[in-house]
């Protein structure tokens, strides 16, 4: 069976970032210098040619893209300037929007303003919510410190309220972030025609999903070590906060100021700084444009690199201000940090490029589930 | 046959020769064979005071044969030969034997290589009283030049020369000046106009006071040979005009091939499938359309139509990829949003600018597609009814390893350059090869690629081989200033050691007519004898091999005095144990 | 002729011999029909084996000098051959190698390709009809009771009159065109129009083409050999041009083209045309120019269709040819 | 004295004669035990001159002309070629090996391939051995 060329293919995938598409002409050099392309798995060339060619389907189905870690071997070595390292990370925001069956990614990822407009609307409706609903259910700000003198937070932000809706949107992505996943399972292994994968292997295999999400480790075959040191402090960090808002939250956002040495702390503190840590070093990378991975950011790298910041920021805030007992202070934090958060997490995580913290160790997994694969 | 008087010479060339061949044994050992007058060794024989002493003793001892044993005679025959001709004798009446390149600077031992050196020195002296004495010629050049081909090459050829005060008749077979270029719309790399090039040069060509153009005129039969040629030309089937010249130019240019032949693209079946010539033409008008009128949305070019397989041409027609480039600029430039297809078997980007073009046209958002040229042509069929699209084209994408289908609206095919069909009828009447490709055969395909093997008829332009614009003028103007330069010299000299045959021994068999690579040979049916023309032959000698009558003579290398010259050497040392 | 006997001329002394000949030599001095009795009118035949009862001791005793032309046709093979040879050669004022084997050596000559030793296994020991089961082989002397009896020597070589004896005058031609014998005989009996010593007479400076009527044209490019029953001959295109070797182009002219008139390509039995030193190699090296391939591989394929090369090239000539003889 | 081959060669002027020249000139070394010949173009060597050659002793006959398609006349080589394989078979039917007539293409560039033609054929020469030329004729019946 001959496959339909789509020439209009190229016109979509500008808007991902893909910039001298036909730059290449297919020496192969960055597949050879590419320290994970593998064989049966090859990359970057072969993905290049079939986005060249609008080869829409065996481009959908591709699970390189996610095996690419962008360290610029390749594009530094390319004797054309075609840069298939910024390529590869253009594929994977369109492979993000073509798992999302609700189209958003898509218009997340090709219009700025839609994006803004989403942006800007959870952060109203986040606004809104502590300054006129939460008030007219009794949760009013206050000027009253604790005995310790700190801010009494939880009268204004109270933690059952918060929790829940914690909860109600973590279910809400991870649904959208499972349904986009088994949409990718499908493309890579689902639909293949000729192979298929028994379930003892699915089983067998899974403890690399864990391994892989928990620690990168191909991440670390890239040359330089130091950016998966500084991505794994940041992961960490960010699990750690993740975890303790959601599950512990009633620990966590506590009115009590705890000693420096208590777990709450110093926990606090570590996923802080390797956050920070993280995100210092990226934002610096892509301002210098020094490093070929930070040279080129499409807007969804950099919405993505400020909201986190002023998350971590606003957090930081809400912390001191908390403990020194300025209240007024704090609450326009915590209002702020609400604001740039929801909209982070419901448009980033599965729409966008926060959803790669899913895709990557899948694809790893998915990737070992095709090499098992037998004929069928 | 007056009685051989030689004299030897014995060169030490310093201590080249001397160091590793003892001269003064060679020349006692020489000196005593029969007929030679004296054996004499020097320290530099190509010296002044080295021809000096040969002069000297051709006057003084009446000498009427010389050997020289020196270097190779590539290098210093010719000087030696002066020296002799100066003191009276003519210059084929000596010989040289080789005693560096070939003995004192290849061996080692002191004996062998003197007496290697003997044997060589006694082989001369055998082979020179064989030697015979040959004349010099020249022929007087006629001024004016025929120039076959009024496409760009011919015309600027054509146009050098008139410009230098010399006749041309220009002769063109169809009814119109200008060639293929004429037809050409822009030219690669720069994007500029063919027509605003050519149409100048038209003009002058066409009022030029020297040049007399003959269109709808054919060559059909040139005698003569370099300086003095002949034609009759008919013009219109009536009239006839008998022309006199001294060169000849050929420039008949080329034919686009005929894509028909090639099953796979249903070149004549679909109305949409076009030749590259086809496009041009299409371009002149300013528009691109299908054949129903409408804008095509899809566009491949598809590359190697005809060239680089083995099926049709295995050469490169070189200028395709980059006419299919130039087609990417036009294209665009009409139809801004059309997806464009190069299909492509190699992508040769070898010229000046070439691959600054290429470049530029990856730019310009095109897809590139590459085919296996000896595995499996693209197939080009029609669309299905509910496709969005006029012909669907299925084919093995070399890159990806991806068997796929293009869908198509409009497919132009870079058709290859081949050569004209009515070449043989000129090569017939002016006396040139063809190679395998019917391509005219250059004299030598690097050092001389504008001239034949036959004297006064020069190729330019696509008849020597496919080429693009700059090339063919380069070649025009190449023949143009070596046809000027012989023309100013007003005369040409032709071989001396060349072939004739003895009409009292030749039986007629004929077979040495078609061994002459010159076509210098001729059977004269009432004189029932072969005959060399002796200003078209070289003087290879192959005929003379070639006559089972033993009635052609390779003049200066005759049987004779090859046969004494092997005598000669197997007569002394060399007749092993 | 000059037959005119009313002025009467002495009658020069003719001598006839044969070697290793097949006896059509002689034969074709009979051939001359008619002309023989002017032939006999104007000579005096002293010595003739095939016609007359003459001892060779009788021809020995022969003054030097005293036979005017001796006509010697046949090869060198064995020690007779080449004792009457001496003989003669000292008895005639001019001696003729009379025919292609006196000439070239002839057929007999093609016995070169091999040694004495096997023609005599092949003869003595292999042939078909042979019994000999004690291996008895010719001996030049044997004992008898009576006393020696002894036979000439069988030579290992065959060798041209020419490298036995000087010789004047050669007559090329197996045998030699009988026209052509009365024309010599005319010279030499008046002693005008006499070519220098040495000279092949008898003969035309032209090869055969010149007098065949066969249609030739430059098309000499060939594909494959074929021997002459191999093919269908048109009898009107030249043979070469048909792919059969014919030696017509490298063989002298003289002999009326009789060969090619009967459809039969020319053997070359004339010898070379005058200044080839070897009679084989010219048309050797026209035959490799007729070839029409440039592949190697190619080339081979058409030389497997010549078969036999010296058989064919020197089939009246080896003995006489550069090499002389299978090198054994 | 012992066996020396002896070679007899010829080459044509433009390729081979003088790719021997270069020989030369790169002052390369090989076996003092071969002659050369000079002709236009191999086109014009004959089986006369090869037959002679043998005859008067050559042990090995060498003939070196253009790489095909490269001949100064064009076709000359060519033409050589096909003598040279009609010549081979005729002097192997005449006891002479094939190996002691050999042809080469030799280009103006090649020097050392020509000196190692030359060594590689004076080797073949040496396990052949002397040409049978000077034992095979029983020349005391010739006359003097």
């Amino acid at each position: 069976m001959s496959i339909r060329v789509n020439p209009d293919l190229r016109n979509e995938l500008i808007q991902f970032g893909i910039g001298d598409w036909n730059a290449c002409y297919h020496c192969g050099t960055c597949t050879a210098i590419c320290p994970l392309s593998e064989e049966g798995f090859l990359f970057p060339r072969k993905k290049i040619r079939l986005m060249q060619m609008g080869l829409q389907g065996p481009l959908e189905s591709s699970v390189e893209p996610w095996l690419c870690y962008y360290c610029g071997d390749c594009t530094k070595t390319c004797p054309r300037d075609a840069n298939p390292g910024e390529l590869m990370m253009s594929l994977r925001r369109y492979l993000t929007s073509t798992y999302d069956w609700t189209g958003l990614s898509k218009k997340f990822y090709t219009s700025k303003i839609w994006e803004l407009a989403w942006i800007l609307f959870f952060a109203a409706l986040v606004i809104i919510s502590f300054l006129v609903i939460l008030p007219s259910f009794g949760y009013k700000f206050t000027t009253e410190l604790t005995a310790e003198g700190g801010v009494k937070l939880n009268s204004f932000a109270p933690i059952p309220i918060i929790e829940a809706f914690d909860w109600i949107m973590a279910i809400i992505v991870a649904t959208l972030l499972i349904s986009n996943i088994l949409r990718m399972y499908y493309k890579i292994i689902w639909k293949n025609s000729t192979t298929k994968v028994s379930l003892w292997v699915h089983i067998r295999e899974f403890w690399l999903l864990i391994f892989n999400f928990a620690v990168q480790p191909k991440f670390s075959k890239c040359d330089d070590k130091r950016y998966w040191g500084a991505h794994w402090f940041l992961m960490s960090g960010y699990t750690i906060m993740f975890i303790v808002i959601v599950v512990f939250l009633p620990w966590f956002q506590t009115e009590k100021i705890l000693p420096v040495w208590d777990p709450q702390r110093w926990l606090g503190y570590y996923a802080t700084f390797g956050l920070l840590f993280g995100l210092v070093i990226a934002i610096f990378g892509r301002l210098k444009k020094k490093d070929i991975k930070f040279r080129f950011s499409h807007v969804s790298d950099w919405l993505f690199l400020v909201m986190l910041t002023l998350t971590v920021i606003t957090g930081i805030f809400i912390h001191i201000f908390r403990i020194n007992g300025m209240p007024m202070a704090t609450y326009v934090s915590y209002i702020t940090h609400m604001a740039v958060l929801v909209p982070m997490i419901l448009i980033e995580v599965p729409f966008s490029k926060w959803s790669h913290l899913a895709y990557r160790p899948f694809a790893v997994y998915f990737t070992q589930l095709k090499k098992n694969a037998v004929l069928k | 046959m007056e009685e051989p008087r030689i004299g030897v010479y014995i060169c030490w060339c310093g201590t080249n020769i001397a160091k590793m061949v003892d001269v003064e044994a060679v020349s006692a050992e020489v000196g005593k064979l029969p007929h030679v007058v004296l054996a004499k060794n020097y320290k530099y024989m190509c010296s002044d005071p080295g021809q000096e002493l040969i002069v000297k003793d051709i006057h003084g001892h009446q000498l009427n044969r010389v050997v020289v044993a020196a270097c190779s005679p590539r290098i210093h025959e010719l000087t030696f030969r002066k020296a002799v001709e100066k003191a009276g004798i003519n210059p084929y009446l000596f010989e040289m034997a080789n005693i560096r390149e070939q003995d004192s600077w290849v061996h080692t031992d002191r004996t062998e290589a003197t007496s290697k050196a003997i044997d060589l020195v006694v082989a001369a002296i055998r082979r020179v009283q064989f030697h015979e004495p040959l004349q010099k010629r020249s022929v007087n050049v006629d001024p004016a030049t025929l120039i076959i081909g009024g496409g760009i090459s011919g015309m600027v050829a054509a146009l050098e020369i008139a410009n230098a005060g010399k006749k041309v008749y220009l002769i063109e077979k169809t009814g119109r000046l200008g060639g293929h270029v004429i037809k050409f719309d822009l030219t690669f790399p720069h994007l500029s106009s063919a027509r605003q090039m050519i149409r100048p040069i038209l003009q002058r060509v066409e009022n030029h006071p020297n040049i007399d153009v003959f269109l709808n005129t054919e060559i059909r039969d040139v005698t003569g040979y370099i300086g003095n040629f002949k034609t009759t030309i008919r013009i219109n089937e009536t009239e006839s005009t008998e022309l006199r010249f001294g060169n000849i130019i050929a420039a008949v240019g080329l034919k686009p091939f005929d894509p028909s032949k090639i099953e796979e693209y249903g070149y004549g079946k679909f109305p949409d499938v076009i030749t590259s010539m086809e496009f041009e033409e299409m371009l002149g008008t300013g528009q691109v359309l299908t054949k129903y009128g409408k804008e095509p949305r899809n566009i491949a070019i598809i590359h190697c139509v005809g060239s680089r397989n083995k099926k049709y041409h295995e050469y490169c027609s070189r200028t395709c990829c980059m006419v299919a480039l130039k087609f990417v600029h036009q294209i665009r430039a009409s139809l801004p949003s059309a997806n464009i297809f190069e299909i492509y078997a190699d992508m040769r980007a070898y010229g000046k600018g070439h691959e600054e073009f290429y470049a530029l046209t990856t730019h310009k958002q095109i897809i590139f597609l590459m085919y296996d040229q000896q595995e499996r042509l693209p197939v080009i069929s029609q669309a299905d009814r509910n496709d969005n699209c006029n012909m669907v084209i299925r084919m093995n994408e070399k890159l990806s390893g991806e068997s796929i289908e293009v869908p198509v609206d409009m497919v132009i095919l870079m058709v290859n350059m081949e050569a004209h069909e009515n070449v043989k009828e000129v090569v017939h009447a002016i006396g040139v090869s063809l190679c395998g490709n019917q391509f005219f055969i250059e004299k030598h395909p690097k050092l001389d690629p504008v001239a034949t093997t036959t004297g006064g008829v020069y190729i330019v332009g696509t008849c020597q081989g496919p080429k693009d614009i700059p090339d063919s003028v380069s070649q025009a103007r190449a023949a143009a200033a070596r046809i000027l330069a012989t023309i100013a010299t007003g005369s040409v000299a032709v071989e001396v050691t060349t072939a004739s045959t003895n009409e009292k021994l030749c039986c007629g068999c004929q077979t040495c007519v078609k061994v002459c690579p010159y076509s210098a040979i001729s059977y004269n049916e009432e004189k029932r004898s072969s005959e060399v023309n002796e200003v078209l032959c070289k003087g290879c000698g192959t005929c003379g091999s070639a006559c089972p009558a033993g009635a052609i003579t390779s003049k200066h290398f005759t049987d004779r005095q090859i046969l004494a010259e092997i005598e000669g050497i197997m007569s002394m040392s060399f007749k092993g144990v | 002729m000059p037959s005119d006997t009313s002025n009467p001329k002495p009658k020069i002394k003719l001598a006839i011999y044969w070697g290793a000949a097949c006896g059509g030599c002689c034969v074709s001095v009979l051939d001359t029909h008619e002309k023989l009795l002017d032939i006999v009118a104007n000579a005096d035949l002293v010595f003739w084996p095939i016609a007359m009862d003459i001892k060779y001791k009788d021809v020995e005793a022969m003054p030097d000098q005293s036979i005017d032309l001796t006509l010697f046709n046949g090869a060198v093979r064995n020690s007779e051959n080449k004792h009457m040879a001496e003989v003669l050669r000292k008895k005639s004022k001019i001696m003729v190698a009379y025919g292609a084997c006196a000439y070239m050596g002839g057929i007999p000559g093609l016995a070169n390709l091999y040694s004495k030793d096997l023609i005599f296994k092949r003869a003595y020991e292999e042939s078909e009809s042979t019994m000999n089961p004690d291996k008895v082989r010719p001996v030049v002397q044997f004992e008898v009771k009576e006393g020696t009896l002894s036979i000439p020597e069988f030579f290992n070589d065959v060798y041209t009159l020419n490298q036995i004896v000087d010789i004047d005058y050669f007559i090329p031609g197996c045998p030699p065109q009988s026209e052509r014998l009365i024309e010599v005989f005319t010279a030499i009996v008046t002693g005008i129009g006499l070519p220098p010593k040495g000279s092949v007479v008898g003969a035309l400076e032209k090869t055969n083409c010149d007098g065949c009527l066969r249609k030739k044209t430059d098309n000499k490019l060939i594909k494959r050999f074929y021997r002459p029953w191999e093919i269908q001959d048109d009898k009107e295109t030249c043979f070469l041009e048909q792919g059969v070797i014919c030696m017509g182009p490298a063989t002298r002219g003289g002999c009326g083209v009789r060969c090619v008139v009967g459809n039969s390509p020319c053997r070359g039995c004339y010898g070379p045309p005058p200044g080839s030193p070897d009679p084989g190699a010219k048309m050797m090296s026209a035959i490799g120019t007729m070839i029409d391939a440039n592949k190697p591989e190619e080339i081979d394929e058409i030389i497997e269709t010549i078969v036999d090369p010296a058989g064919l090239f020197y089939r009246f000539s080896l003995p006489g040819s550069i090499l002389g003889r299978k090198l054994l | 004295m012992s066996y020396r081959p002896t070679i007899v060669a010829f080459l044509c002027n433009w390729c081979a004669y003088t790719g021997a020249d270069l020989a030369g000139t790169s002052r390369l070394r090989y076996a003092p035990n071969i002659r050369i010949i000079r002709v236009m173009c191999s086109g014009r060597i004959e089986p006369t001159f090869i037959l002679k050659a043998f005859q008067q002793g050559a042990d090995g006959v060498l003939i070196c002309g253009c790489h095909p398609g490269d001949c100064h006349y064009q076709e000359g080589n060519y033409k050589c070629l096909r003598r040279f394989k009609l010549i081979q078979k005729y002097v192997d039917q005449m006891g002479i090996e094939k190996d002691r007539l050999q042809l080469e293409w030799i280009s103006a560039s090649e020097g050392r391939q020509f000196a190692e033609l030359v060594n590689n054929m004076t080797k073949t020469l040496l396990i052949l051995g002397p040409s049978k030329i000077k034992s095979s004729l029983e020349v005391e019946h010739l006359k003097q």
